[in-house]
């Protein structure tokens, strides 16, 4: 699954392709998917990708908005992308047709771990909106379920309205040797999964640790108290990667605004290895 | 139609004028009993916003008094101030500034033949009306308008509330580069500006004459813009620091503008009083091209005010040309200017017509006290003359759709810019 | 926001200004043609259409707020508006008239007019979003024309304007001026004030005098203290502050670090 | 390759390089500061014009010299002949069934001579090499533009006081990157040759041997600016000592001065912010993509749609200094400074980032020069 990135070939990285909506999904009040196929046969044939890399999406007259790929590369040939909508171009996307036209560029950056994951148990948390990237990597690995160990998905929302795929996580559940464990800072009737402030909800990971790698997804601080729990619990730091966010503008390591640090991270990231971000993480600025 | 009928006619928001006026007429008995030309912006007391103020800042201060014509407003201002600080700029500056100046004619009265006043005569309600039937006339308008703009661009960066001026000067001479490339455009705009002479000259406008006094300035030589006496059709002939013992300003109560007169009466300024008492400094070749249109001027029709605008046009085109064909840089665009206290006066032409202003500083060179008398305000008690006269000329048994249409019409011939109206004068303790 | 499928209507309204911004969009010639072509302009009296109380869907609005009548038309305004765009300083923080927030009107009414019972103004002139809430702000004395040209294609791309407030000294650096500050000790206002204009003050070799209005993170205080450093009285100093955008907090204080 | 090239022939130097095809820019007097321009004779340089300079402070004067470069750098370096400050990158067009076609919009560029390059702004623009050539993604339109130039280097003779490249190891001389460097003496130039095409063009002038006594003098003039050089960072590399103290005291003091303007970042060499946007016509058919200079001190740097992660000066000044001394080291191998002093002169209100940062690092800065 050596990623070939379609920029590296093509003189110029900056410029997109034309690709069209094939269909789209409104998955929640804000959240979205895309269904994306290059117009050009020939692009749309050599385009290849890791799971939890990225795109630049085009929107005509708008801009261009960094958004992860969530279709698995071997099982679907069309480009998926869930969009939470937020601002001005993730706004604009949203409304969309089916048949209209966008450019796409890509793929970017690094994705997670997927082949040091096989033969570990995983454990995969995310918190609030920040859960549609693991929700690919889940399902990716339950498509290829053999080749991994125990899972443990966890996902954590502020108020339960947050929470908007409940049948996948049902669905999880019956996985063999998975555990779901979801919680809200604030419950709701009829919500019949934990109610717990903060993060402890981590509390209850059972792993082996020795043979246990991490994907974590959500804000800053969640990231790193969870990553602190697992460490807790015997967890090598260096098992533990985590997706971050930063402004970005060109996706090629040019314009300066992904920059984390000694990073940037739409060339060493989205996704780190803890230790790697850990510094910087917490402090106000970076 | 019966003569005794009374009508009340309401135009409560004038369209197509410069700022938000209204008007109020009634008619008793065939005549016509009450007429208001209603200013009722805001007042915005910019002779007190001055005061405390450095010299310097009154070029960017006063340019908020009108967007349509923030040149006049500078112009006058630093004339003023030169005046107190004894300051001559020299013959580049001057030069300049008429060329400046010829830029915010040709903006200004294109905005108003092409946008305001045009379609009145062919019945349209607006510009974007007008360009469905007469897209070359409009894009030629257009086209004008904007070399105003490019002039003013290239002197003060932006042709709203240009930066450029300074007393003293301008803060930058223009390249020669610019200056080449700007004259080219506005030697291909000359038979434009020819041919839109003839055009507003073939309009249908009403044929109606009245008695007026034209008051302008008049220089020695020249088409006057900045500078010259103040001169009257009926012989009036003073230096502008006269200004105040011949002509007044009153307060009424439906206007938040005053009413200047002139010995108490009503008189007019702007392009037809100017061309009117100026038509021997015209240039022979926009005297010729005007001829040409079969108009004579002096003329006593107040609709011949758009033939007067298009003359104007053309010789802000001609005079830009003559004199940046001589175009040089100078070592400095301006002089310093050492402030000294004083009173000082500036009267220029704004596209409406003359603007006068009067500047008091203190020795460090901060405003003490400033009275601007705007053209508009000056026109004001013209227009609710010229309106009775020209409805009644009409004839008051017409519908009230076209006596409305006709009033609207024969207000928005005077170009009247009700924002620059409402910039009252600080009234003068000294007048007696 | 705007959906795309019907033509959109516009409505422009003036409250207290000197038509300056309104301007802008009629000196911009061809570009009015086709603004006139992609959206059904319902009101704008210095042009022509006038229905006052059109509901529309854009509505740009120049001037402040500085009578009661202006207050309460206003309201009706916002309630006919889907989304209203506040164009240039008046509209925006008052603009120059705000000036007159400084000093008692009142008694400069009484001063200045004959009859002073003719006049009927506010105590304070003040922005839209003070007395209504506005969907977005163009700066400027007056705004770019093509400012608001982008901001109506934004729209009707269904998204919502950009409105960038960096400082002048980002666009002034790109366009390859000489610092005028630096070089030349002129107290020039771009540290402080937003880009949109151009940079046309320091590209014509003068000092910018803060037209567009407050840039974000401004630091007022620290350019205030700079401008004494070189020379300018206190009294000077507040005067920059306290010109085009006097009412805009930022500016307030007119650049004072609070000690005086 | 070394040759003496006298002061009256230096004019051939500019008309072999125009006759080869270059486009002459060089050093000029505009607006009160030594900006490049456009150059066709040696007579249009700065001839005896001296600079002042220090922090927040620029002044030119005319002296009675007859030197062409007795002066230090002014406030643009090469970056903007090769990082333009704003163009376009790509066009699209949208038809009339909704197809949109991408079009590539790469400069325009002719092959242009620079006169009078410094050391540290040679070693800047290596960085930039580095930066934008990256080896995945080249950057073709700095890459174009930077293929385009042809280097005239002067050692410089006269720092003003606010350099610090020989602290950095970039200057005052140069050696390296150049095509041709220029040492000015009273009566001529050394000239040394770096590249196949500089030479060539040497071979063309007529020069004479150097002699030993313009050796003698160059080395004097050489030590002489090393001497007329004061300050100095507290090391080369402040990395770890920068991040050891990110809650010093003097950020908040420093954020108190800054203006959060970014002229610092502006000016500076080595800097490569930048911001793309989109501009689309009115009917909304055609659209351009466009790229201009950024900064770190602007809000638009570190905007997260809910959020901004600098929203305050002193995180902002922050990130500028920690980036441009300590993390460049990890990107690029060596400090994001060169030492032309520039964002000192050129900060409105004359922060000294060599003093605020030596401040920070107090005495932790490695010791070596
Ligand atoms: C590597 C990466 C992967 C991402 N994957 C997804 C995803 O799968 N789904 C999803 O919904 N969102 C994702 N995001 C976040 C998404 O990019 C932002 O929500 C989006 O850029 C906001 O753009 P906007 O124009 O709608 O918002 P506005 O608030 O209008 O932002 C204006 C501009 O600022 C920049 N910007 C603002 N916020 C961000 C941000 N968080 N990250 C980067 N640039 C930003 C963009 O250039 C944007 O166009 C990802 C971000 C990164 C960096
Ligand atoms: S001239 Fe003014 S706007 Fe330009 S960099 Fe200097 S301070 Fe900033
Ligand atoms: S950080 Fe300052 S001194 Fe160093 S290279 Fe940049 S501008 Fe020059
Ligand atoms: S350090 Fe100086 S130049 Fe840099 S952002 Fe701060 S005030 Fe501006």
């Amino acid at each position: 699954m050596r990623s070939h990135s379609l920029a590296q070939t093509q003189p110029n990285a900056y410029l997109p392709h034309e690709a069209e909506v094939v269909k789209f999904v409104q998955e929640s009040k804000t959240i979205y998917t895309l269904y994306l196929r290059f117009t050009d046969p020939l692009v749309h044939a050599n385009y290849m990708y890791d799971p939890g890399q990225f795109n630049m999406l085009y929107l005509h007259g708008v801009g261009e908005v960094p958004i992860s790929i969530v279709s698995d590369p071997e099982h679907e040939d069309l480009l998926i992308h869930t969009i939470n909508r937020v601002g001005r171009v993730t706004r604009g996307l949203a409304a969309v047709s089916e048949g209209q036209r966008l450019g796409v560029r890509g793929p970017y950056g690094r994705g997670w771990p997927l082949r040091e994951a096989e033969g570990q148990d995983v454990v995969i948390v995310s918190g609030g909106l920040g859960c549609a990237p693991v929700v690919s990597v889940i399902n990716y690995m339950i498509r290829r379920r053999e080749r991994f160990g125990r899972f443990t998905i966890v996902q954590k929302v502020k108020h339960v309205d947050e929470f908007i795929w409940p049948e996948r996580y049902e669905r999880w559940q019956q996985v063999p040797d998975t555990t779901v464990l979801v919680a809200a800072t604030q419950g709701a009737e009829n919500w019949r999964w934990q109610v717990s402030p903060r993060i402890k909800v981590m509390e209850e990971v059972k792993v082996h640790t020795e043979r246990t790698i991490a994907m974590i997804c959500g804000p800053e601080g969640f990231m790193a108290s969870a990553a602190e729990h697992l460490i807790g619990q015997g967890v090598p730091a260096a098992s533990i990667y985590m997706s971050t966010e930063r402004n970005m503008q060109c996706a090629v390591g040019h314009c300066g605004h992904c920059q984390f640090g000694p990073t940037f991270i739409c060339k060493e990231g989205p996704v780190y290895a803890y230790p790697r971000i850990k510094p910087l993480l917490n402090i106000r600025g970076f | 139609m019966a003569a005794s009928r009374d009508i009340a006619i309401r135009v409560p928001v004038l369209a197509r004028v410069e700022g938000e006026g209204g008007l109020e007429i009634d008619i008793h008995d065939g005549r016509i009993r009450d007429l208001k030309l209603r200013i009722f912006e805001p007042p915005r007391f910019f002779e007190k916003l001055v005061e405390g103020r450095d010299h310097t800042e009154v070029p960017d201060l006063v340019a908020r008094i009108c967007g349509i014509c923030p040149v006049a407003y500078q112009m006058s201002a630093v004339h003023a101030l030169e005046g107190i600080f004894g300051i001559d700029p020299g013959p580049w500056v001057r030069a300049m500034r008429r060329v400046f100046y010829c830029g915010e004619w040709l903006e200004s009265h294109n905005l108003h033949i092409h946008l305001l006043a045009a379609p009145d005569y062919f019945g349209y309600a607006s510009v974007l009306e007008l360009a469905g039937e007469y897209p070359e006339e409009v894009r030629r308008g257009l086209r004008l308008q904007r070399l105003g703009n490019d002039i003013l661009r290239l002197f003060g960066g932006r042709s709203v509330h240009p930066v450029g001026a300074r007393v003293g000067g301008f803060h930058h001479a223009p390249g020669m580069e610019q200056v080449a490339q700007l004259r080219a455009e506005l030697r291909d705009a000359l038979p434009l500006a020819e041919a839109l002479v003839q055009w507003t000259a073939s309009l249908a406008l009403p044929h109606h004459s009245q008695e007026f006094v034209s008051v302008a300035l008049r220089h020695g030589q020249e088409y006057p813009f900045n500078e010259g006496r103040l001169v009257a059709s009926d012989g009036l002939d003073i230096p502008i620091d006269a200004y105040e013992e011949h002509f007044t300003e009153e307060h009424l109560a439906h206007s938040t503008a005053l009413h200047g007169r002139y010995h108490g009466s009503p008189y007019l300024v702007g392009p037809l009083a100017r061309v009117n008492l100026n038509w021997d400094r015209l240039p022979a070749q926009v005297r010729g091209n005007a001829e040409r249109a079969g108009v004579v001027f002096p003329s006593d029709n107040m609709f011949h005010s758009i033939i007067a605008r298009a003359i104007e046009v053309h010789f802000a085109l001609v005079e830009a040309l003559r004199v940046l064909d001589d175009y040089a840089l100078p070592d400095r665009p301006y002089v310093e200017a050492i402030p000294r206290a004083g009173v000082g006066f500036g009267c220029t032409e704004a596209p409406r017509g003359m603007l006068w202003q009067r500047w008091e500083t203190d020795g460090e060179g901060r405003i003490r006290a400033a009275r601007i008398v705007p053209p508009t305000s000056q026109n004001q008690p013209r227009m609710e003359e010229d309106l009775r006269l020209s409805l009644e000329a009409l004839g008051l048994e017409h519908s009230d759709d076209s006596l409305r249409l006709r009033a609207e019409m024969v207000i928005r011939n005077y170009d009247p810019c009700i924002s620059c109206a409402t910039h009252f004068l600080k009234l003068q303790t000294r007048r007696s | 926001m705007i959906p795309t499928a019907a033509r959109p209507t516009l409505a422009i309204h003036k409250f207290s200004s000197c038509d300056g911004c309104q301007l802008a969009l009629l000196n911009l010639g061809e570009g009015l043609l086709d603004l006139a072509r992609m959206v059904d302009i319902r009101h704008f009296v210095e042009a022509g259409p006038m229905d006052e109380e059109a509901s529309v869907d854009i509505a740009l609005v120049e001037g402040c707020i500085s009578t009661a009548e202006e207050a309460e038309r206003i309201r009706r305004v916002r309630a006919n508006s889907r989304y209203l765009i506040a164009i240039g300083a008046c509209a925006t923080s008052g603009g120059v008239q705000a000036l007159r927030n400084l000093h008692d009107a009142g008694a400069w009414t009484a001063d200045i007019y004959a009859h002073p019972q003719y006049i009927d103004v506010l105590a304070n002139a003040t922005s839209l979003a003070d007395r209504v809430r506005v969907d977005c702000e163009l700066y400027g004395c007056p705004v770019n024309g093509h400012q608001v040209l982008a901001a109506v294609r934004s729209l009707l791309s269904g998204v919502t304007p950009l409105n960038d407030r960096d400082k002048l000294c980002a666009e002034c650096k790109r366009r390859h001026n000489v610092c005028v500050m630096v070089a030349r000790g002129l107290p020039c206002m771009g540290p402080v004030t937003a880009t949109g204009c151009g940079v046309l003050c320091p590209t014509l070799g003068r000092d910018c005098y803060g037209c567009y209005g407050p840039a974000e993170n401004v630091n007022s205080a620290a350019l205030g203290r700079q401008l004494e450093a070189e020379g300018m009285s206190k009294e000077a100093r507040a005067g920059r502050f306290l010109f085009i955008h006097s009412n805009a907090p930022e500016f307030a204080s007119g650049g004072s670090s609070g000690e005086d | 390759m070394e040759r003496f090239l006298p002061t009256a022939q230096f004019q051939r130097l500019i008309n072999l390089l125009r006759r080869d095809g270059y486009d002459c820019v060089g050093p000029r007097v505009r607006d009160g500061a030594i900006v490049y321009g456009p150059l066709e004779r040696v007579e249009e340089l700065p001839v005896g014009w001296h600079d002042e300079q220090r922090p927040g402070h620029y002044r030119l004067a005319r002296g009675s010299g007859r030197r062409f470069f007795d002066w230090a750098n002014g406030p643009e370096a090469l970056k903007p002949l090769t990082f333009a400050s704003r163009e376009v990158l790509w066009t699209v067009v949208r038809d009339g069934q909704g197809s949109l076609r991408f079009c590539e919009e790469v400069p325009e560029v002719r092959p242009t001579a620079v006169i009078g390059v410094r050391a540290c702004d040679i070693a800047a623009m290596h960085l930039q090499d580095q930066h934008f050539g990256y080896r995945e993604y080249q950057d073709p339109y700095y890459n174009r533009r930077r293929r385009a130039l042809f280097l005239v280097a002067v050692d410089c003779a006269r720092p003003a006081s606010t350099c610090f490249c020989h602290s950095t190891g970039d200057g005052p001389a140069a050696h390296a990157g150049f095509d041709i460097a220029l040492t000015e003496l009273d009566d001529g130039f050394i000239a040394r040759a770096r590249s196949e095409r500089g030479r060539d063009l040497l071979a063309e002038l007529p020069t004479t041997e150097v002699t030993p006594d313009h050796h003698a003098a160059a080395g004097a003039q050489h030590d002489a600016a090393v001497a007329a050089q004061t300050r100095r960072l507290a090391g080369r590399n402040l990395k770890a000592s920068l991040f050891a103290h990110l809650d010093h005291p003097e950020w908040d003091a420093v954020a108190g001065r800054c203006l959060s303007c970014g002229n610092c970042t502006a000016v500076c060499p080595t800097c490569f912010c930048h911001s793309v946007g989109d501009t689309t016509e009115l009917d909304g058919r055609r659209s351009t993509h466009h790229r201009q200079w950024d900064s770190c001190f602007s809000a638009g740097h570190s905007y997260m749609h809910s959020f901004v992660v600098r929203d305050q000066t002193v995180l902002r000044y922050r990130q500028w200094l920690t980036h441009k001394l300590g993390t460049w080291h990890d990107q690029y191998g060596r400090s994001g400074c060169v030492g032309c002093g520039r964002c000192l002169t050129w900060c409105p209100v004359g922060i000294d980032m060599v003093e605020t940062a030596n401040r920070i690092c107090g005495g932790d800065g490695d010791a070596q020069p």
